[in-house]
């Protein structure tokens, strides 16, 4: 047992923490909310090239590098960190259950879609229980998998955009109908294969997210005087940031040995703990901010407005409980 | 000890209720944090002033019913229970009137005090400067004198409605050898005058909530000084004690908002996991109304009015975030109409002074803690 | 609309608390956790010649006082306030179930026992829904309301006592059988009254132990000294206390608004909110004396043990809530 | 990174489940915070001992077994699965072990440690003073110079087990001119030795849990003196830092505790209204495993051991707290399984370095925020 990260697995989380803060992540968020996915795509480019899409495609595919759960955990804890923008966690969780379809059998639709997807040449989404896709207004492909029908198609289209509280996420339901890929019992089953992929990635979002909080908030009480001394330095402002250090730090652990076991119960204990812990550094960060927080002007608004929407993606704190209760004991 | 009302008072909410029930739109107003629904709320004030209903609190003369405290409650339950819209005029009517009720002229209450009930000045507040948020002290816009008046110079920020409003209050510096909360001076001046520049802020969901005011040189005639120059501090303290109280939240907003999201939960087939939370929203809302009650009755300490701040600002967030988890993963839609609610709501712990202040002014004041370095 | 105390009302509490602080309550409430209810006992004569126990006791019954709801909440937050032990919840509950039933025509019980329980010559207690009754192996009388045989019954003794967290409270069940005092359906309905009496005189308990222990700590925290400063001139422990009293704040005017009301959702209402606040007063007095709050040794303890059985009896938060809801809407 | 076990491990887990499984008491021992109880627990050390299960992570040379980490980490999970007894020895174990295996002699070691391991020597700790509890530094009680060793004066409190155990280690003062933290000397002495007097404190349950132990010329020779004199503050801070690390909690004992708290969820019919917070016990316990799994795997910094020690103690008492509310009017009985332990878990944000001064090191070491004056 060695529970810890290893070296290659820190140079990777550092070379996409470097990358991202090279690539003028915030702007290009800031445009993917006001329309423009033109940055956000030319992002996706570089995040391809550093491989973070073919963590969930097989080796046997081309330009495959997985899977790679921890990985993906590594990875999306810097894609939170920076607020990137667009259907990262869906276009991995796409690819997960495109290569458990293959593993059960139905392998020509993950021959077709596998590649460009670990290329960064295709996105993708799909809708996650209650029906609403991120970003398919603009994604290249949309999968709809009808576990009742046992039918995975493309969707040929999607309804009315809606906007999120955050507003670089934009939510659609795909339209009915489109190609068919792929029937059988097997879909339902590689669709929830997929939904654990699509949570375990969120839950690295959110830990990513709430570190940024975190440590933006820590710099600005660094700075920031009333009543002539850093607001830093008020012991009821230090508790609660030694508080959200806390809850941080005891969710990091969880979303790792998730990824390890990739156990819908663990990865949905990690979800409920990292989703919890960003909304309370979200929380903290806007207070200890005060009014400059509470603007769309701060970068720091980006993470704010993503926490919460992160907390309720692919299985909101109830749900993640009760798989964890119903794993217990 | 007595919860009852009188037969007058029980026939003014019978009014009330029908005006309400007759005139509040079906379908609710545009956001007033844009341009339209701005306007639409300026309309509203209008119309509930022709009705009568805009400031029953205040006397007669101003457009006002002459009522009291008890009746003012009353009132606020039925407008937010008739789900009225919110009120564009609240900084003018909760924080200016009150102002000039305690310090200004008669000739500033009958010139300020009418359009200010007929939402045709609607009023925004400029208290905040950059580098002066919890400590409103360490302000440093200033007033220089003139003929007859005085010419504003400085920046100030966090002007909540002052993208859409026409005028506004707030204190100036007058006396610049004064340290502190000395040399401070409460004035008003027009938000389109010569030398004013308006640049509105987003606020979280984008929406221009309040805006930064960049004053050059803009001229205030002496009859636009509340008070004697110098006093603005103690005529400001008896203003944001005010806003901590009973007048910036009445109970009947919270009454109106728990009996929503307990139909809420009855829609979503009352999870039972979110039980004690909904529960806890009831309660709350009966809580202040009760301790709201007690302090129309007894008086309130200044210091209680702490109390009443924490406790509504962070009764607003919990009653918001129950029912965004109620709603799942649906709770993101920005459109929804919980949504709004919870990013104003927000801001509660952070306005009117902080939290972290009030809860070391409950220490201080009504505990008798020694008063540390903060 | 007057939602005050009365100056009468005002003065029945200090008076009160006059009384408790010159009568070695705290060492009546030890004895009575070592076995000696003497001390107690003559503790009830002086709370009895006050009024303490007339005030739910009809005037129409010699010495009857009653019904005055608002005067049991300001009588029971004093006597939390001083940790008096004893039934005397059960004692108040039982001369509540007493008039009730003789309003329905049930009179001979009331006027058999409604006398001496005014007068503090008779104690009595009765069970919660659990089936056990405080104080059952040293109270004069124990009821027993058996509503789905609809019979009143005077207990003819009682099983073993067991102890609570809280030394002074020691409850058992009432043995079965024993003399019949009512039947009928109405009996049914007169415990559910006395569970309001008893559920309101709960709440009012909590608020004074709530305010005894924010009391006790603010000024323990002004004495005490730490680092050099006193310790009560932390932010963080300022903060902790200010919340303290925030809670006890707003359960205060629930309290006084059940007792005028005497619905059960209020009522529900008011011991959801004090029995809370209470043992957020508990929480914090515990770690704000530190070590020395966590022994027996000092008067503290008698508080600190309280809040939690208090929070519990008589309806515990659960179905406090669930009442309310059950009433809301 | 990996969560796996070798063969060798799991091979320590079966043999460590099997011994369990056969010695571990059927029936819970007589708390040990009663003479009976501690007798009892005395007793189970030897028997654990004699099993070799009493101090697997020490050398076979003192009683152990030169197990790692993860095989103790492994163990402590078996111990808690099986409901086998609180340790008695733990202060002896957790704090006086560590700080002979980095600062004692190879005679201390050898003299000090097979006893402790097979129960025969029960440790009692002697830290705080009246006036020095979270403040450490502020101690007073002294050591005056003798022939051939050192006098003990003063008066310690909280000293845990001292009610009934034999012997105790603490510091004490050795030059009364140095200031704070300089001048203090780390010493072992005997409970009932000449010039000691113990006085047992009953915590909020009436048990005699710690003590207060006045000192009167109490002898104390060279040999029971840790590292140098004047070195006590170093010495104990490393102590200190183990205190609030791996093993003063280990994570077998809240799995064990998150498994009997999900049982009695089901058994009282699942109540959905504590569903997340039977949960959060779960998903806590699992947390801080891994957590510990984490730093065993790379090192723990002593500022971290904070973070540590506020997670188990404030979630000691939230398992505790959700037993006792699943258990409603119930839960008061002093008797109950959970009663105890609920009791125990009380202490848990006092001791060890209160947890405002634990958040005071994560704010001021992990996050580097600037020092207040608290």
């Amino acid at each position: 047992m060695r529970f810890r990260l290893t070296d290659e697995q820190r140079a990777f989380a550092g070379s996409l923490n470097a990358l991202l803060s090279a690539s003028g992540t915030p702007a290009a968020a800031r445009s993917w909310a006001a329309g423009d996915t033109r940055p956000g795509r030319a992002l996706w480019s570089r995040l391809a090239e550093a491989g973070v899409f073919a963590l969930a495609v097989p080796e046997a595919y081309e330009g495959g590098l997985g899977p790679r759960p921890v990985e993906v955990a590594v990875a999306f804890t810097e894609l939170g960190r920076h607020a990137v923008p667009g259907p990262v966690v869906e276009t991995v969780a796409a690819a997960a259950l495109l290569a458990r379809l293959a593993e059960r059998g139905l392998g020509a639709p993950a021959r077709r879609l596998l590649p460009p997807l670990a290329s960064g040449a295709l996105t993708a989404t799909l809708p996650s229980a209650h029906g609403w896709a991120l970003d398919a207004g603009t994604a290249d492909v949309t999968l709809v998998a009808d576990a009742a029908a046992g039918e995975l198609r493309l969707a040929p289209g999607h309804g009315p955009v809606r906007t999120s509280a955050d507003p670089a996420r934009r939510l659609a339901r795909p339209s009915p109908g489109g190609e068919l890929l792929a029937a059988g019992p097997r879909v339902a089953e590689a669709a929830r294969y997929a939904a654990d992929w699509a949570a375990l990635a969120t839950a690295a979002q959110s830990l990513g997210v709430g570190y940024a909080l975190l440590d933006r908030t820590v710099a600005y009480v660094g700075l920031r005087t009333q009543f002539g001394a850093a607001v830093g330095s008020f012991q009821a402002v230090k508790h609660r940031l030694a508080d959200t250090l806390l809850g941080l730090a005891f969710a990091r652990p969880l979303l790792h040995g998730a990824a390890l076991s990739l156990r819908t119960a663990d990865i949905a204990a990690a979800k409920a703990a990292a989703g919890d812990a960003a909304y309370a550094a979200a929380r903290t960060a806007l207070q200890l901010h005060g009014a400059v927080g509470y603007t769309e002007e701060l970068d720091l608004a980006l993470w704010l407005r993503k926490a919460r929407p992160l907390r309720a993606a692919w299985g909101d704190p109830a749900w993640c409980r009760a798989q964890v209760l119903a794993d217990a004991g | 000890m007595d919860l009852t009302y009188t037969g007058a008072q029980q026939e003014f909410r019978h009014q009330a209720r029908a005006w309400l029930a007759a005139h509040v739109p079906g379908d609710p107003l545009p956001s007033l944090e844009t341009a339209e629904g701005f306007a639409a709320h300026r309309a509203w004030e209008a119309e509930l002033h022709a009705g009568g209903w805009s400031v029953v609190s205040w006397p007669r003369r101003y457009g006002g019913r002459d009522a009291g405290l008890t009746e003012w409650l009353v009132f606020e339950e039925e407008y937010y229970a008739a789900g009225a819209p919110a009120r564009v005029s609240q900084n003018g009517i909760g924080l200016l009137a009150p102002t000039l009720f305690a310090h200004g002229t008669e000739e500033q209450r009958a010139r300020i005090l009418p359009p200010m009930a007929g939402g045709g000045t609607v009023w925004a507040q400029a208290w905040s400067e950059p580098e002066a948020g919890s400590d409103l002290a360490a302000l440093r816009s200033r007033a220089v004198r003139t003929d007859g008046g005085w010419l504003l110079h400085g920046h100030k920020t966090w002007s909540s409605r002052a993208a859409f409003a026409d005028r506004a209050f707030g204190l100036f510096r007058t006396d610049p050898d004064a340290r502190r909360h000395r040399g401070l001076t409460y004035l008003m001046f027009g938000l389109r005058a010569p030398g004013v520049t308006v640049r509105p802020i987003g606020r979280l969901d984008g929406r221009p909530a309040f805006a930064e005011l960049f004053l050059d040189g803009v001229l205030v005639p002496d009859e636009d000084v509340i008070g004697a120059p110098g006093e603005g501090w103690r005529i400001a303290m008896s203003a944001t004690g005010d806003e901590r109280g009973l007048t910036l939240r009445s109970p009947g907003r919270y009454l109106a908002a728990a009996d929503r999201l307990v139909r809420l939960w009855r829609e979503r087939g009352e999870d039972p996991g979110l039980r004690d939370r909904v529960a806890d929203a009831v309660i709350g809302a009966r809580a202040y109304r009760l301790f709201t009650a007690a302090a129309a009755a007894g008086g309130t300490a200044a210091a209680e009015s702490s109390l009443n701040k924490l406790f509504w600002s962070e009764y607003d967030i919990a009653l918001h975030e129950t029912a965004l988890d109620l709603l799942g993963a649906e709770g993101e839609f920005a459109d929804h109409a919980w949504a709004e609610g919870y990013t104003f709501a927000l801001a509660g712990p952070i306005y009117a002074g902080t939290n972290e202040i009030q809860r070391d002014i409950v220490a201080e004041r009504l505990l008798g803690l020694p008063k540390g370095r903060r």
